[in-house]
């Protein structure tokens, strides 16, 4: 084996550690937040593999839209869940990989500089440019692991053995058989290096059907995101609530100690 | 003049008043209703560019140019966008904006006491450009897009007054009608777009002498452009739209469905005139529709009591009698004639709407003795109405000549049905203009006061030009017509002939005059007229009720089957009615085959009720049982059927795998 | 290429991007302050030495991941950058496009760090270069875009050598002007300092300490260095220049598009995150989209190289 | 290539199985959804693998893989908004709290 297929072999072992590990890190570790950063590395492990398999332009392509797509995402859910840190699940039963990939969470209690919270209390009603982003996240983790007690608070569904299971066996399966069938036809041909010129040749040409269909479908998607996602204008339309609402109110949310506190200390300053 | 400025100015031609309908809507936005002479802006401002569209084309006048590019190549098909004015897209072009500046003039006073008038405006502007755009077009994607505009034009025109709820429906109705017709414009070009991997339409007219196409390809590409054709000039049978369509407000009736746009279907006719002699079935077809359309339609003229959908009925006649010419083999009688009777026909609408707006009604039985009070408008109608039923030397009488021409040609039978056209002709417009302007008036006008009055203005201007041009168009164009159309002059017909043609109008009009003032405003052939068009109001009803039927298969099934049977019914007790009158032996004849529609709806109906419906019931009450104990496995929880269904996918993969080898 | 050439280069870019990243720092801080400005941004300084503790309860993976991926990130985009036709760390085929992704971990290093920390204002810097990330992205991709498309390659040194005759900036005056205000906005420069604001201690600076801060403090002036002098290259024409040699006439041009950078920036007020966004997608986007147009127009009159 | 192809495949097909896994045992939307990223990443991977091994010369695979990347970032911008609109109305994006559908 020469030094060059060597440094191959590296390179590639390496990056399908990466990228096996980001993902089984995103599915098992109990912080969101780390969820979304193991995300990340396994899409960069597998542009990575890409760039190892010469098609660089697509490894780079998918390392920029996911590193701001899945920042854009992680903030979502910071938004939206009730323990994006995992602070609260630090003390919870776990599995060993759960266990590992969730090692050295910040945990529950509280920092004491000055007035300063962990994730759980960050708010946005005290920042300057805060903005309505910061408001939903600080609506749900106010709470600090308070009150959130009575809450269902698992990340998981109750059919997460069955959903390891399965998963387990369709890993197996398919690596069975691709183990058992090694032979496909390969060729000996090398692609082009400069695949931009290629694949901007292809995507202006022979495809460009597809790509302009592409084109209306990020169109389309942007629509129907911004159509869905704003706000009525009216606020007694009750078109975009009605099919979702349920009759009894959203729980009140209460301003926590900590909340006031962090306000008053940012008042000061 | 260089080709660049060339192709530039023939670019403008359409452009300019697309422009114009987009910068009208832009401004609708913004713009508040002013009152008086400010509110007649819009139409000013669409006055001009159709005016400038037409100086544009007169200033390209005897040059044949050409502007295309090339939109999109994809695979080996090239996408092609082009114009190109050739003798006949020349003249139809010149047709259409001549036509359509006289009607934009008359509007401008007509339309001044609405509201949306730059709506209004707009939406004529959209139509005008997009209508040059259809004549002018040199790629089938331009002609395709063109004739949806045109359509889409039309539709938003028909329903300018869209809070009333005949408007409404009128507008749907010709939107649809068209709609289902236009699918075989669109099969027909995507079919010889795929085969000859480019969109001009020259390469396809140019393809037709080598073996492209198979003699089966070309009769059924005929058949499918002929859909289109009937659907846009409201041939037999989807002719239902179009006496809808008078609901729009009158100038559109005078531009859209009578001059420009229904003319369109007699226009691809005429441009595709290689293909339909290339397919001698298709010619055929194109013959015996037409002449059926023209005869049917003109006997439906005779028994209608409103002006405008007289005249819309009249019009329908008319584009079967050029559908009719071309079929003969005549396409310049054809294209003649089309000239002429936009001409005459927008004159008639103008002043049909002349009479609307001074009189409060357009009900022939309550009108009557207008040609006092209003003599220009009496004057107008009646050159137009004598043109029509073709008096020499006004303009009708060159082009019908032609057409009797060609048929006796062909046959003297033929010859003989088109001089009864045109008798029939001289019969409805005769009837419509005695009791109209004749006469004394028959009920009193709604309010007191004014009485009715010529109208002044542009409107005035417009009707005038237009009488003139009804009365001059022919013996102007006479003498040049064969130089600037692209086809040869037929073989034309005997002394007797030309004169048949030329007494038969006048004959009907005389006689109309005497019914009129024997018998008041009833109509000649009662009932037959009366059965005819509820036959042909039939149609739509029984394509909608198919098509329901089709949705919801069980109950609207029924519906559909007694719709089409009371249809069928409806043609028949309509053909035998018409045969008492003459025949009374055919009674017998008629009756049964009366009785025999009838034994068929009832059988359909009891099938219906006792094998459909009980089966329906059965099937019905199985499904919920079904239902009933599928229900817990709905259990709304999503991780649930996301492992059910990678469960069954590795299943699936389990069960391949034993079957690998 | 063998190891040993692969060894000398990268000493070589990381040698050049220290010493560079150096005098940006000692730079940049004179120039505000010579401008008046009072929201320094990244420029306000680390406290290297400052209290242990500042982050006392942090993430112990992400935190201190956070640095050290916005370094890599700068070192990465340095490779790229020509110094004359044949200093260079590596042509690459597609070199621009590689320069803007890699640039982007220097924002990913950011909201690691920041959220790591587990402290208020760190994690705040997440949410608002994050912010400051989807309001730059676009309009600095079009910016790019005038200049890769007259040139028509994406490799830079193809891009300076087309310059060679007559500058980009001459012919697309109006892509250079966006690539100034974008360019401000990806290295967090006033007038977009919101990330770094006082008002939130600094940011990251805030909560780090010792080598961590070090390393911060090195990749946000890599940062306003390798803007300028992507900047130099895609409209300055790069190296080329007469009299002077080649590299001293890249460190020029990339030293004074700095300041110009700077000096223009102080003449505003610092912008929120919500103006950023509004000023992005309202007047940055479709400017970036009518420079494209522009220099279609001009490729195809038969302008540029 | 010193590496098979068969070692490609088999990593996509454990990022298969991952991904299968998240989306089963996820509760939260946002996780789902991050699942369904990754097996569409191991569709991509797939794809590159057998066009580099397979057809080197067309570079149509590279073409649908820049679909697939286009297609799940329409996938996310589409979801995360279905998300904000159900978060605004129930202040949860829990899959399991929505289940309105039980029979």
């Amino acid at each position: 084996m020469s030094l060059g297929e060597m440094a191959e072999w590296f390179a590639f072992l390496v990056l399908a550690l990466i990228s096996l590990a980001g993902a089984l890190g995103m599915a098992t570790t109990m912080s969101m937040f780390r969820s979304g950063i193991f995300l990340m590395a396994s899409f960069i492990g597998v542009a990575g593999l890409f760039i190892l398999l010469s098609a660089d332009l697509l490894g780079l392509l998918q390392i920029m839209m996911y590193i701001g797509g899945m920042l854009v995402m992680i903030l979502f859910m910071v938004l939206f869940s009730m323990d994006p840190g995992g602070a609260m699940m630090a003390d919870m039963k776990m599995s060993l990989v759960e266990r590992f990939f969730s090692l050295g969470l910040s945990s529950g209690k509280k920092d004491d500089g000055g007035g300063d919270m962990e994730h759980g209390g960050h708010d946005g009603g005290g920042m300057e440019h805060g903005g309505d982003g910061g408001d939903g996240g600080g609506m749900e983790h106010g709470g600090d692991g308070g009150d959130g007690g009575g809450m269902d608070m698992s990340m998981t569904t109750p059919v997460k053995g069955w959903a390891a299971l399965l998963g387990l066996a369709n890993g197996a399966l398919l690596t069975g058989l691709l183990l058992l069938r090694p032979a496909w036809p390969e060729s000996t041909e090398q692609p082009n290096p400069d695949s931009a010129e290629q694949i901007g040749n292809l995507l202006m040409g022979k495809y460009m059907m597809a790509f302009e269909g592409a084109g209306l479908l990020i169109l389309i998607g942007i629509f129907g995101a911004v159509l869905i996602g704003r706000t009525s204008r009216y606020p007694d339309d009750r078109s975009r609530t009605a099919y979702v609402t349920v009759d009894a109110p959203p729980p009140e949310v209460e301003e926590s100690a900590g909340d006031v506190v962090a306000r008053d200390s940012k008042e000061g300053d | 003049m260089t080709a660049g400025i060339q192709s530039a100015l023939l670019l403008m031609v359409p452009i300019l008043p697309l422009a114009t309908a987009g910068g009208l809507a832009l401004a609708g936005l913004f713009a508040r209703s002013g009152d008086g002479r400010l509110r007649r802006w819009p139409g000013w401002v669409a006055l001009a560019s159709s005016a400038f569209s037409l100086g544009i084309l007169l200033l390209l006048w005897g040059r044949e140019i050409e502007v295309s590019g090339e939109w999109l190549g994809v695979s080996g098909l090239a996408v092609t966008v082009a114009l190109e004015s050739t003798e006949l897209t020349y003249f139809l072009a010149v047709l259409v904006a001549s036509i359509s500046t006289l009607v934009i003039l008359y509007s401008i006073k007509y339309m001044e006491t609405e509201a949306g008038v730059i709506r209004f405006f707009a939406e004529l502007a959209l139509f005008v450009g997009a209508m040059l755009a259809l004549v002018l077009a040199g790629s089938w994607i331009v002609l395709f897009s063109a004739w949806e505009f045109v359509g889409l034009a039309s539709f938003l025109l028909i329903g300018f007054w869209y809070r009333e709820a005949a408007s409404r429906r009128a507008a749907q109705r010709a939107f649809l009608m068209t709609r289902v017709a236009d699918m075989g414009l669109l099969l027909a070009w995507l079919h010889v777009t795929m085969r000859l991997h480019t969109s001009r339409i020259d390469a396809f007219l140019g393809s037709l002498g080598t073996p492209a196409f198979t003699e089966a390809e070309l009769l059924i590409l005929a058949l499918l452009f002929l859909l289109a054709v009937v659907g846009k000039s409201a041939q037999l049978p989807l002719t239902a739209w179009l006496p809808a369509a008078m609901a729009g407000p009158t100038p559109v009736s005078a531009l859209i469905h009578s001059a420009t746009m229904v003319a369109a279907g007699v226009f691809l006719l005429l441009r595709l005139f290689p293909l339909y002699e290339a397919s001698p079935w298709a010619l055929t077809l194109v013959l015996w529709l037409g002449l059926a359309g023209a005869v049917v339609a003109a006997i439906v003229a005779t028994g209608q009591n409103d002006l405008k959908r007289l005249l819309a009925w009249s019009t329908i006649s008319q584009l079967g009698e050029m559908v009719f010419a071309i079929g003969l083999g005549a396409p310049l009688a054809g294209a003649y004639h089309l000239a002429t009777h936009s001409v005459f026909k927008s004159t008639l609408f103008l002043t049909a709407g002349a009479v609307d707006h001074g009189a409060g009604t357009r009900d022939l039985s309550q009108l009557g003795g207008l040609r006092r009070s209003m003599p220009l408008t009496a004057a107008v109608f009646g050159l137009a109405a004598l043109a029509l039923a073709g008096v020499p030397p006004l303009s009708g009488f060159w082009s019908e000549d032609l057409i009797v021409a060609a048929a006796a040609a062909k046959h003297p039978a033929l010859g003989l049905v088109s001089v009864g056209l045109v008798l029939l002709a001289g019969l409805y417009i005769g009837r419509a203009g005695v009791a109209t302007f004749l006469g004394t008036r028959r009920s009193p006008p709604p309010q007191e006061g004014a009485g009715p009055k010529d109208p002044g203005g542009s409107m005035m201007l417009a009707m005038l030009l237009g009488g003139a041009a009804a009365a001059l168009t022919g013996l102007l164009l006479h003498p040049a017509v064969e130089g600037l159309l692209p086809f040869a002059k037929e073989s034309g017909a005997g002394a007797a002939w030309r004169i048949a043609a030329g007494i038969a109008g006048l004959v009907g009009l005389l006689a109309a005059w005497l019914l009129v003032r024997s018998k008041g405003t009833a109509s000649l052939f009662e009932p037959l007229p009366r059965l005819l068009e509820r036959a042909l109001e039939a149609v739509p009803e029984l394509g909608m009720r198919t098509a329901e039927a089709s949705s919801f298969p069980l109950p609207r099934f029924e519906a559909a089957l007694d719709g089409g049977a009371q249809a069928a019914r409806g043609l028949v007790l309509a053909l035998t009615g018409g045969a008492q009158r003459s025949e009374a032996f055919l009674d017998g004849v008629a009756l049964a085959g009366v009785r025999a529609v009838e034994g068929v709806t009832e059988l359909t109906e009891r099938t219906e009720s006792r094998v459909f419906g009980r089966g329906g019931d059965r099937a019905a009450e199985l499904l919920s049982l079904a239902g009933a104990r599928l229900r817990p496995a709905q259990t709304g929880r999503v991780y649930l059927y996301t492992l059910g269904l990678f469960l069954w996918t590795f299943g699936t993969a389990v069960v391949s795998l034993l079957f690998w080898r | 290429m063998t190891g040993g050439e692969i060894l000398l280069r990268s000493v070589g870019v990381l040698v050049a991007l220290v010493l560079g990243a150096t005098l940006t720092w000692r730079l940049e801080p004179r120039v505000l302050e010579s401008a008046g400005v009072t929201e320094l941004g990244p420029a306000a300084g680390t406290h290297p030495q400052g209290p242990i503790g500042l982050a006392p309860n942090p993430d112990v993976w992400l935190y201190p991941a956070g640095p050290i991926v916005a370094v890599l990130g700068v070192l990465f985009g340095a490779v790229v950058i020509p110094l004359g036709p044949d200093l260079v760390g590596q042509d690459l085929g597609i070199g621009v496009f590689y320069f803007i992704v890699v640039i982007d971990f220097v924002v990913l290093g950011l909201s690691l760090g920041g959220w790591g920390a587990n402290v208020r204002n760190a994690a705040e810097v997440y949410y608002r270069a994050v912010a400051q990330l989807v309001s730059y992205v676009v309009p600095l991709g079009l910016a790019y875009i005038g200049a890769i498309m007259m040139a028509g390659s994406l490799s830079t040194i193809a891009i300076a050598q087309a310059q060679e005759g007559l500058w980009f900036v001459v012919l697309q005056p109006l892509g250079f002007a966006l690539y100034l205000v974008t360019g401000a906005m990806q290295a967090y420069r006033p007038p977009f300092v919101e990330p770094f604001s006082r008002h939130i201690e600094h940011g990251v600076y805030g909560s780090s300490a010792g080598w961590q801060a070090l390393l911060w403090r090195l990749s946000m002036s890599g940062v306003l260095l390798l803007v300028a002098a992507m900047g130099s290259v895609l409209y300055l024409g790069g190296w080329n220049g007469p009299l002077l040699p080649d590299p001293l006439w890249m460190i020029l041009k990339t030293l004074a598009l700095m300041v110009l950078m700077l000096w223009l920036g102080a003449r505003f007020r610092p912008l929120s995150t919500a103006e950023m966004l509004a000023l992005s997608w309202k007047v940055l986007t479709p400017v970036g989209l009518a420079n494209v147009l522009l220099v279609g127009g001009l490729i195809l009159l038969g302008a540029g190289p | 290539m010193a590496v098979p192809l068969t070692a490609y495949l088999v990593v996509a097909a454990l990022l298969f199985a991952i991904g299968v896994y998240a989306v089963i045992a996820q509760r939260s939307a946002v996780m789902i959804l991050m699942g369904i990223e990754v097996l569409l990443n191991a569709i991509g991977l797939n794809l590159i693998a057998f066009w580099r091994f397979v057809n080197p010369g067309d570079y149509s695979a590279q073409i649908f893989a820049i679909i697939i990347i286009t297609v799940g970032a329409v996938e996310m911008g589409i979801g995360l908004a279905i998300m904000l609109l159900l978060y605004r109305n129930r202040s949860s994006v829990q899959v399991d709290d929505y289940a309105e559908l039980r029979g």
